[in-house]
């Protein structure tokens, strides 16, 4: 559709506009803003989902990033339960299911439970979480390879809080 | 004095502590659920902690995780705010045994007082004037019976763990007596697994009157004066005034020296309110103890100039109050209007949604305490109070002006308020000369008064 | 249909901008913006313009009314100088020069100044608008047949207000 | 009373007259340029009209534009605000000739206190100390060396017609008198349109303090007491408090009393401000008075709880003062930092633009007049000031601590602004204890303070 303009084609396109609709419909996005050197397509529907709103009232001083890059830590995460993200395709994150201290070993001699390049499984205990001087024991409840270990042994973690990246098996 | 402090509370009181905090050069650490990521109280405080998904029994309601999150940011004390668990012994408890310091009384205090029976003993203790009725809990129905011919009909029948009208009947007659205490204990039982019942005089058209107290662990014990919150829509308070527009002097200083007895007597360190009903001949009822800061506490503040939340902190840290009672006079009228993201047209529904466009009011007089601001999404989760609009004049009728001109300033658009509610309590006649008792607004109101 | 321009063909094509309306419709969209160099169509659905308060807070509303959305009263207006007004193409309107009252005859007596269906001239007098006991004679300032008359007679006007709707020559 | 006022004015101050207005029951018509056609002034007042193009000689200025707005919307009076035509006489007799009150004096005691060699000697009448100098015009340069050897080195040469700075110059020793003599001729000369200028004598390390007094046509002249206002970068006020930090009870009596005196016998009815300079024995000197009322107004009606431009509108309605000078009390404290749309790190140089997200401080003792909002765009057209930031405390250290509190919470994004000028200021340890003189910024501050 794009060979003849190196612009990415015409954006005025009306049939590449119905299908980016339909996709927003089928996928209730709120909005899409797509631009490659001078072009532009931006299109937004119904109202504002809840996330959105905010970050774009409070560009600067919003922690969260920007809408279109999906955030992790906004992602509804009941306990350990991996949540789909988005920036590294293939790949998610295992998410804390508490506050309180992440370990990565069980004590300060021993290995880490598990390192980057290593498979895991639903039951793999991955790290614990001490609270309240209750040793909590993290299950992955997920299964393929860890690709990155995203929190430091002993730092203070909350709740939705990213602790490993995992590529996702099959 | 301490070095951080955890607020265990959300939205605008959360702020509100968070100012306090920042003013006395301490830390502040705020914790939030998922929904509240992007809310003010989380921006402002100088560290937060996301405790749960949006639901408040898996966040703000959470004990463990709030602990949890005291400890690892190292706090020293943990302000309730109100509401969640602010009155909840038991987290009050786990705070001081985890080593925080509680904000608000002991334990014991606020048992104590969270029990209406207990609470009400205390009271006839301290020759503080009770609602006469039962002495204790209504066993059988003849008892009922005796009760009622002793204090007269109509009588009150209330749950001893009750709360905001819920396991509360009322019998006009004898007849009656039976079928609405059977009804109050099912109520009760369902509502609070507790089916303790009691019975007291019906006091018809009373007045809400409270008095804001705060003691100190030094001994002192200084009232703030009264607030009149008789506007009140099926036991919610919605306008709140000081001092009550109705009470001559006398009446004022022995409800406000009651009060103090009240608290003196329970070995009470922190702030609280003493909460009275008042017939039309000015005689005082003392109804119960709330043992935590108030929604309407800015209306003590501005009549006072005490910074309650502040003094709050300082006595949980062991030091003396900042004023004697002495130095205390009751300078002006202060009105508070609740800004709930309500429907006052629709049986005041709550209209959770997203913020388009809002524009705070300012000028002479106008305080106006809100986490809301443009692009704020107000969440279905939690109570649907969205800020709190506060006057305060040389007189009522230049706070009343100023507060019309304030509702009319302040601009929300996308969601619906109770402003229209507060526009029209504010040229009611009954509001204007100060006669509007607790069910003035459920007998009156109709969403056809609205403009 | 935009081979023939690089630009992605005359922006102001009503057939494109009918469809996308459609699809707006069709599909609830709020928003649709499109730029291509110089080029952008920008269209939003649902809110309120320019002159509701609503609008005014929000980011969207500038002082200046976005291309797609021209509001006469936000026009800048200098003095008598006819200013384009888009929802009826090809017409123009005459504002206001000034605060005051309107006045379509010289006398109660007389005939108005001008007629819907009459031609006029830079140099044609219009109307009088008076001003601090004032009588100001307000010329056209541009040639072509009035087609509404936007003021009441004697009504207060202020600055920039459309007074005439006028079919340009040419 | 009048029925209907027009405000000739924009941003915060149409804003407060409209809230004045409003709780007086008195419909409030706005004016706008087209630049200010979503303004907030412009969807408060109960009618708004447009009177011309952005710039400023072309729509605030306009005196026929504005006449002729009054007169299509029928309104009683017209309130001039501060800076476009509040101290134009011309303007001011025009009104009154149209048969529309003007809300502030007459035109004649505007023209005589706008004049300074006529006020400097309107004040030596009511015996004003003045700051000895030329007692008149300078017309040749012996007079001027005759005089500054009589009132000694440095002397201090001022354009008659002049104002904010513009036509001063200082003369430290004999042999420059002449060239800054000169020089201060030709800058008067191009800013006004007046050489006229006069020597005095140069008081260094002076304290700017004016005194707020307000004034009826039933022969009442009141103080409000005095504002500090030291707090100057190039003669451009930045903070001010009330009252002065650093003034002894018997020289405050004598400032306020000599303030009175000077309004006493101009025949002068409203408000309008006595500013003096101190130097540090405490001797005062009349500098000028401002015929209008001011910025830093709001400092002022928080420690009195006087609302100023109610009390402008009832006197120009003919009415009395609603309160004696017996009644005024100066209770607590009161700051006001100015909120400019200028970046302090860039000399501050002027940054229009749009504001992306605001969030207006709230909580105890904070009042923010502002006109901005979300989404409000700064013209370029108009001076930078997009609001005031006023606390009210019991003490200095109170209120400093809630004004720190109060800048960090307002949160404006998309334009720079003032704010770090403050923090840094009210930091200061010469702020803090109450030492600044008017050349202190100008001396100490550099962006390197900035944080």
């Amino acid at each position: 559709m794009s060979s003849d303009s190196p612009q990415g084609g015409d954006v005025f396109d009306i049939d590449r506009i119905r299908q980016i609709v339909e996709l927003m419909e089928q996928h209730e996005l709120s909005e899409v803003d797509l631009q490659q050197a001078d072009d532009r397509i931006r299109l937004t529907r119904g109202v504002a989902v809840p996330v959105a709103p905010v970050a774009q009232a409070v560009p600067v001083a919003a922690p969260a990033p920007p809408p279109s890059t999906p955030q992790p830590t906004a992602a509804p995460a009941p306990a350990a339960e991996a949540t789909a993200s988005g920036d590294i395709p293939g790949t998610i994150t295992i998410n804390s299911p508490m506050v309180g201290t992440f370990y990565s070993k069980p004590n300060p001699e021993s290995p880490s439970f598990v390192d980057v390049g290593q498979s895991i499984h639903n039951d793999t205990v991955v790290c614990i979480i001490e609270a309240m001087k209750v040793f909590n024991e993290i299950p992955a409840e997920c299964s393929g390879k860890v690709v990155e270990v995203l929190a430091k042994d002993q730092q203070a973690v909350d709740f939705g809080m990213p602790l490993f990246r995992v590529q996702v098996d099959g | 004095m301490f070095k951080r402090v955890l607020i265990a509370n959300r939205g605008e009181i959360a702020l509100r502590v968070i100012r306090a905090c920042r003013e006395m050069g301490i830390e502040s650490v705020a914790v939030f659920s998922e929904a509240d990521r992007e809310s003010m109280h989380v921006r402002l405080a100088d560290r937060a902690l996301c405790v749960g998904p949006p639901r408040g029994t898996d966040s703000y309601l959470k004990v463990d995780q709030i602990i949890a999150a005291a400890e690892v940011a190292d706090v020293d004390a943990i302000h309730p705010g109100y509401g969640f668990l602010a009155e909840n012994a038991q987290f009050n408890e786990a705070c001081r045994s985890s080593g925080f310091e509680f904000i608000g009384p002991s334990p014991t205090a606020m048992e104590q007082l969270g029990d209406k029976n207990t609470a009400r003993s205390m009271a006839i203790k301290q020759q503080v004037p009770v609602v006469p009725g039962s002495d204790g809990l209504i066993a059988d129905f003849d008892r009922a019976g005796d009760v009622a011919a002793e204090i007269g009909f109509p009588v009150l029948i209330k749950a001893t763990a009750g709360g905001g009208g819920k396991g509360m009947r009322v019998a006009e007659t004898p007849d009656v007596l039976k079928s609405q205490l059977e009804a109050a204990r099912n109520e009760a039982m369902a509502a609070f697994g507790n089916g303790g019942v009691y019975l007291e005089k019906f006091v018809q058209q009373p007045r809400h009157i409270e008095v804001q107290v705060i003691a100190d662990s030094h001994g002192n014990v200084c009232h703030l004066f009264e607030r009149d919150c008789s506007v009140q829509r099926r036991h919610q308070k919605l306008v709140e005034e000081a001092p009550s527009p109705d009470l001559p002097p006398e009446a004022r200083d022995a409800i406000c020296q009651a009060a103090v007895r009240m608290i003196a007597g329970a070995s009470y360190v922190g702030a609280g309110t003493v909460e009275f009903i008042v017939d039309k001949n000015y005689d005082f009822y003392f109804i119960e103890v709330n043992a935590r800061i108030q929604v309407e506490h800015p209306v003590s503040e501005l009549v006072t100039g005490v910074d309650l939340i502040q003094e709050q902190i300082r006595v949980a840290a062991g030091e003396p109050l900042s004023f004697k009672q002495g130095d205390l006079v009751c300078d002006g009228v202060a009105i508070e209007c609740r800004i709930n993201a309500e429907d006052a047209a629709r049986n005041f529904q709550p209209c959770p949604g997203k913020i388009q466009s809002m524009f705070a009011p300012g000028g002479l007089g106008v305080r106006f305490d809100s986490h809301a601001t443009t692009g704020y999404v107000v969440p279905p989760y939690y109570d649907s109070m969205i800020g709190k609009l506060i006057v305060h004049r040389p007189t009522r009728d230049l706070a009343i002006a100023t507060m019309k001109r304030a509702l009319n300033e302040l601009q929300i658009d996308g969601i619906r308020t109770t402003v229209p509610f507060h526009h029209w309590i504010l040229n009611d006649p009954a509001f204007l000369d100060g006669s509007v008792d607790t069910k003035y607004v459920d007998r009156v109101f109709s969403p056809d008064v609205l403009g």
